[in-house]
């Protein structure tokens, strides 16, 4: 069975006044039907581009420069821009991060719901709506009859989002894109927006692709996870196995830079300097000047996104030395105690 | 340990636009207590975590206690003397604050040189002609070279500038040392940086902090005391670990339960099932305009009592540590 | 509920501005360097002249007295007597009203017709040929003197291709219009450099915005999108731009009536300047006062009807 | 102290990969280009004498109204004879004059009102706001004419008249700014380092929000501009025989259908001014949204 989206070696290209800047270098990654799968990365990641990207949402000037995207074994960038357009928008919702800026400011959010049931599925206007409102009922919104009429800016920020996700969902997706969906929130209404798409992802098995920059928000929900820097996959697998088990400098250091709640610990690890300048190309792998574990030979030459056992797969040449970094790691923490 | 810090009782209330056609249509004056009755104490060489959603209340305490507001009621402590309307000059210098937005925190339009040779001239931290070596000193102490001294904020980096912000509160030598969610604005990779730097240098000088966050794994990684607010008050104080560990509070609970969580190690077939089924509460505003009288929790509260109708104050759970652990909850035994 | 608060809200908030202008208007005398009466009547008047004047305008009244009489006289719809005329400026500017409010009334719909559909295109075609066109050619019209403008505008269209009157206004209907195009046109074009390039700017803000990209990952097409969520957004950042240029649109029509020798108020103005007429000079300025006042409550009242974020506030 | 690293490294948080960020260049295309336009006019209006040996008022009725090119008379003559490039650039002296000083006193006092009572808010914010309310009530032109009016002719009238009706829109301009700079971290970071208040206004406020009012001014000299030149076709302004861009017009207006050029041409010269100065303000924009 063919998955429900492929994308393959997917590079955008933002042009500039004074150069190009090249944000997404070559991804790829799929999605099964019904399945969550988590883009990690930080900001200049590129993981927000690549997923409007994939709804042809990409903001002016960005474009796609080269690479398929691939839905239901339909090479869609090769199909005419209106029909392509159809069937990406068809199969796919997406959810934004900023719920007051992505809804229209002067129109109900009911009728913003019932937009793609009326213009999209053909509905007559009281079919919409009705389908509206229970779209309201189902992702968590009280009295939805009475909501119906309400703007945007008459709501909080945690309803304004079950809208958002109320429209993505409207035009009966069978994906949806959610780019950073909860991180303007604060923690008690991230978890339970958080939970209302987890429990309609479970109802109606509807996949999804979830761009966070926080590991433990994608790792409540989904099951397969890449991780991105400075516009590439560099490391990709079954959440599980990722986490506990990194393949690649940059996952292994983010894991142990960020607190856990649970577990403080003595003190965090951190990665020095930042992320690079797209703009610029540089030889080797491009987190290099910052990895712990870096040899000469990883600034000079770039290294190839490798498959694993167990789905697994990662862009670092000194990987198969993974199991002594905890080591490594830890030998230093000690040493610096001293 | 002493007490280097202290509030009691402080309220701070912003008042709305209060035009003619409002008072013809008789509506209620605006106004928003951003904090409603705050009492904190903070010790010689501690560090307090303050926790809260947004709109709590935590920066504007933070702010109250730097001095930029003036309060509606209540007292700041320095070091046992009052802030009595605006603050001494000496006051200014005990305590300090590190801002959270690195890229509006620094003036644009002068170099880091500037900026600090400004605070160390003015506040005669050291004699003139000692400015710029105290300067160097001042980068030292947070890692960024000397030739910063001569660039702008814009040539550098989210860390870096929020390294020079701290630097810039570190230039007037305080003891308290207020930390606005100093972490929120930087990517996640860089955030462990500010974070130790933070810790190693409040070892180093000395210093006591208050570290307010939104981000409960932080302030739990870095503070002795964790003191948690909601609409104005703080509802939930004590030693870190207790309140992290046995929380009283039904607010504490759902904040402490509402944080994400890596995963990893669970029963194989499929992700974590581990989500709050909390019921949606109505779409309550987080801070009250209005008086509601009773918990301010009530609203929200999954084991609200009709004892609820009265505010409850804060009440000792068990008194371990140098403050005790308390809670603001008719479900703790008075 | 909350639109008529917000409409009332507003409608007080212009009456302590119409009385601030009524001081503004009634200080002007006060500024005239020496013996106002003296100065209006010329060094060779008669000292009874003079005093006589001095009596009617109310001078020999402490200031404060001088004010409330003159803000009373006001409020009974009186704006004083000419010196020159007969008669009262109240009169005299209900006379020549109609002109002015027409060529208020075309000038501003010229300039909606022209700057809106050019800022619009330019937006949609950010950094295009068009785009860079519509940029920089209005700085060509930034420094264009309206009286100029018009001048030009009736060499061309009058006197080299007779399209238009060369001036006047004619005494019925149809004249009426045909006499006020190129005015019209004039005011307009006068304003459509700077609303462009304001408008362009928000029309762009608007289809960059979040909600545009919401809307077309729905999928209902982009006529749709436009029609349903960009246009309504843009009309509103049209009026709010329209509003704070409105008064510029409202001044100019003061020397393009002179241009074409409209018998509109702002003409009355100026021949009241020539002749010295204190009062009507006066009574006319208060009018442009109220004008705008009035011009900016309609704009206050469109876009608390567009926009239902403004009725909260 | 340090970071947690590998030994033997540096310590590379601190700007190893020094940021590429643009520098904001000095000039741009659109301020070269307005400044250059700008400082020809200038020169021109300066040399005059130079350029041109025709005296601006010399009356010569036997040479009226002679058409551009003519021998001695570059652009023609007016219908007293008088020599139009003369008057155009001996026009330029007083138009860009007036036009550039009458700019500096509503600069300085609106600057200093709006940086006053942005700050401060409370009573004096409320006055100073009450009275701009009033003043943008009236049309620029029409308060500018009536003003004018009531002064009595000459220049110091006119210079009077646009500070009394130009100082609200710097006013506006820079409270505004301060509204949203006062809230800045660097401005409460300012005010928690205890420096004092006229400290924190002239240092740290100041120098971010006047740029908003510079590039304001550059589009309000043009509306001086326009005014002196309005009020010179009305009659208004400078007293003949002076030379003016705007009685240039109004003399012109007479032979439009025989000598187009005479209303023409002194338009264009106001019309290239007004190009100038917008491209500058463009040029400053520019600038400024670099950083």
């Amino acid at each position: 069975m063919s998955p429900l989206l492929e994308v393959e070696d997917l590079h955008v290209e933002i042009p500039l006044p004074h150069g190009t800047l090249h944000a997404v270098r070559g991804v790829s990654l799929t999605a099964d039907a019904g399945e969550a799968v988590g883009l990690v990365g930080e900001s200049g990641s590129g993981k927000s581009l690549t997923l409007r990207a994939l709804l042809g949402l990409l903001p002016q000037p960005a474009r796609i420069s080269s690479g398929r995207i691939v839905l239901d074994g339909v090479d869609v960038t090769a199909l005419p821009a209106r029909e392509r357009r159809r069937r990406l928008t068809g199969a796919m919702g997406m959810v934004f991060q900023d719920s007051l800026t992505a809804l229209n400011p002067v129109m109900r959010v009911g009728a913003q719901i019932a937009e793609a049931p009326r213009r999209k599925l053909g509905m007559s206007a009281a079919q919409a709506k009705a389908r509206a409102v229970e779209l309201m009922e189902r992702v968590g919104i009280p009295d939805p009859e009475r909501r119906y009429r309400a703007y945007p800016h008459e709501l909080s920020g945690g309803m304004r989002q079950r809208i958002c996700i109320a429209i993505a969902l409207s035009g009966r997706p069978r994906l949806i894109l959610a780019d950073e969906p909860t991180t303007a929130l604060d923690v008690t209404i991230q978890a339970q927006v958080l939970g209302v798409v987890e429990s309609l992802r479970r109802a109606e098995g509807v996949g999804l692709i979830l761009v966070s920059h926080d590991l433990a928000v994608v790792s409540e929900t989904c099951r397969r996870i890449y991780v991105m820097y400075a516009g590439r996959v560099v490391e990709s697998g079954p959440i599980l196995d990722v986490l506990s088990a990194p393949r690649h400098p940059y996952s292994f250091a983010l894991l142990r830079s960020v607190p856990d709640p649970d577990a403080p610990v003595h003190r965090l690890l951190t990665i020095p300097g930042q992320p690079p300048d797209l703009m610029e190309t540089a030889a080797g792998c491009s987190f290099a000047p910052r990895c712990l574990f870096a040899a000469d030979a990883c600034r000079e030459q770039d290294p190839p996104l490798v498959a694993l056992p167990g789905d697994r797969a990662t862009a670092c040449l000194r990987h198969e030395e993974a199991d002594r970094w905890s080591d490594l790691v830890a030998g230093l923490a000690t040493v610096e105690e001293v | 340990m002493s007490e280097v810090l202290a509030v009691e009782g402080l309220v701070q209330q912003f008042e709305g636009r209060y035009g003619l056609a409002d008072r013809i249509a008789r509506r209620p004056r605006p106004a928003l207590r951003a904090v409603d009755g705050v009492d904190l104490v903070l010790r010689e060489g501690e560090t307090l975590g303050l926790v809260g959603e947004s709109g709590c209340g935590k920066s504007t305490l933070s702010r109250c206690v730097v001095g930029l507001y003036r309060p509606t009621a209540g007292v700041v402590r320095l070091a046992g003397e009052p802030i009595a309307g605006t603050p001494t000059r000496a006051q200014r210098r005990f305590v300090q604050m590190v801002f959270q937005d690195p890229y509006s925190s620094l003036n644009p339009r002068m170099t880091v040189g500037q900026i600090l040779g400004e605070l160390l001239r003015y506040h005669r931290i050291v004699p003139r002609d000692q400015v710029a070596k105290r300067s160097r000193e001042l980068l030292d102490l947070v890692g960024l070279p000397y030739r910063a001294l001569g660039q702008t904020p814009r040539q550098f980096s989210g860390g870096q500038r929020q390294r020079i912000g701290i630097a810039r509160a570190l230039a007037l030598e305080p003891k308290v040392l207020i930390a606005d969610e100093p972490v929120s604005a930087l990517d996640v990779s860089v955030q462990a940086n500010i974070i130790n730097l933070l810790l190693d240098l409040k070892q180093t000088l000395g210093l006591s902090m208050i570290f307010v966050s939104h981000n409960i794994a932080v302030v739990r990684q870095v503070s002795d005391r964790t003191a948690v607010m909601y609409r104005g008050r703080i509802i939930e104080t004590g030693p870190t670990e207790q309140v992290f560990l046995e929380p009283s509070h039904p607010y504490t609970r759902l904040l402490l339960g509402s944080v994400p969580r890596l995963v990893t190690h669970v029963a194989a077939g499929g992700a974590a099932t581990a989500i709050p089924a909390e019921p949606v509460p109505p779409a309550a505003l987080p801070t009250a305009t209005a008086e509601v009288g009773g918990c301010r929790y009530r609203d929200r509260c999954p084991v609200a009592l009709p004892a609820c109708a009265t505010e409850p104050g804060l009440r000792l759970i068990s008194d371990d540590g140098e403050e005790g652990h308390l809670a603001a909850c008719q479900h703790v035994p008075g | 509920m909350g639109f008529v608060l917000y409409i009332g809200r507003r409608l007080l908030a212009a009456v302590p501005v119409l009385f601030g202008t009524t001081l503004i208007v009634f200080f002007m005398i006060h500024l005239v360097p020496g013996d106002p009466a003296v100065t209006l009547l010329g060094t060779h008047a008669t000292p009874q002249a003079v005093a006589a004047l001095h009596a009617q305008m109310g001078l020999d009244q402490p200031v404060w007295r001088q004010y409330l009489d003159f803000l009373g006289r006001l409020l009974h719809g009186d704006l004083g007597h000419s010196f020159f005329y007969q008669s009262s400026v109240t009169s005299l500017i209900l006379g020549r009203i109609s002109a002015t409010l027409w060529l208020i009334l075309a000038g501003a719909i010229f300039a909606v017709l022209v700057s809106v559909p050019l800022a619009v295109w330019a937006a949609s075609r950010r950094g295009g040929l068009a785009d860079h066109v519509i940029r920089t050619v209005p700085l060509l019209g930034l420094g264009m003197p309206a009286f100029w403008l018009g001048i030009m505008l009736i060499l061309l269209f009058a006197l080299k291709l007779g399209l238009f009157p060369v001036s006047g206004y004619g005494t019925t209907f149809a004249q009426h219009v045909q006499g006020i195009i190129l005015p019209g046109l004039t005011v307009a074009l006068a304003l459509t450099p700077i609303l462009v390039r304001s408008l362009r700017t928000s029309m762009i803000n608007v289809l960059g915005s979040d909600y545009i990209t919401t809307a077309r990952a729905k999928g209902i097409g982009a006529g749709r999108t436009i029609a349903g969520h960009a246009l309504r957004n843009a009309a509103v950042s049209s009026v709010t731009v329209l509003g704070v240029n409105i008064a510029y649109l409202v001044g100019s029509t003061l020397v393009v009536e002179r241009v074409f020798s409209l018998p509109g108020v702002g003409t009355q103005m100026i021949d009241a300047i020539f002749n010295r007429d204190f009062p009507v000079v006066q009574g006319v300025t208060m009018f442009f006062a109220v004008m705008v006042v009035a011009v900016n409550l309609l704009t206050d009242v469109a876009h608390a009807g567009l926009d239902p974020r403004v009725r909260l506030s | 102290m340090k970071a947690l690293t590998l030994p033997g490294r540096s310590v590379p948080a601190a700007g190893t990969t020094p940021r590429p960020r643009r520098r904001s260049r000095r000039f741009n295309g659109p301020l070269l280009a307005g400044l250059i336009l700008f400082g020809l006019l200038v020169l021109a209006a300066i040399c005059a004498p130079l350029i041109t040996k025709a005296d601006p008022t010399a009356q010569d009725l036997t040479q009226a109204l002679l058409p551009p090119g003519s021998r001695g008379h570059l652009l023609g003559t007016d219908r007293f004879g008088r020599d139009t490039l003369a008057r155009l650039l001996y026009g330029a002296r007083i138009d860009l004059r007036v036009g550039v000083l009458a700019v500096v006193s509503p600069f300085l006092i609106g600057t200093v009102l709006g940086l006053v009572s942005g700050w401060f808010g409370g009573w004096f914010d409320t006055l100073v706001m009450r009275i701009v309310d009033m003043v943008v009530a009236f049309p620029f032109f029409v308060l500018v004419i009536a003003l004018v009016f009531a002064l009595g002719p000459g220049t110091g009238s006119i210079y009077l008249a646009i500070t009394l009706v130009g100082w609200v829109a710097y006013a506006r301009i820079v409270r505004g700014e301060v509204l949203v700079a006062k809230n800045q971290e660097y401005a409460l970071a300012a005010r928690a380092s205890g420096l004092p208040t006229w400290r924190i206004l002239l240092r740290h406020l100041l120098p971010n929000v006047v740029l908003q009012a510079i590039v304001f001014s550059m589009s309000d000299i043009v509306l001086s501009i326009l005014a002196i030149v309005t009020l010179g076709y009305l009659g208004l302004g400078v007293p003949p025989p002076t030379p003016d861009w705007g009685s240039m017009i109004q003399d012109g207006q007479q032979f439009m259908l025989t000598h187009w050029y005479l209303a023409a041409l002194p338009g264009f010269a106001v019309v290239i001014t007004g190009l100038a100065l917008a491209l500058i303000g463009d040029g400053l924009v520019e600038r400024m949204n670099l950083r």
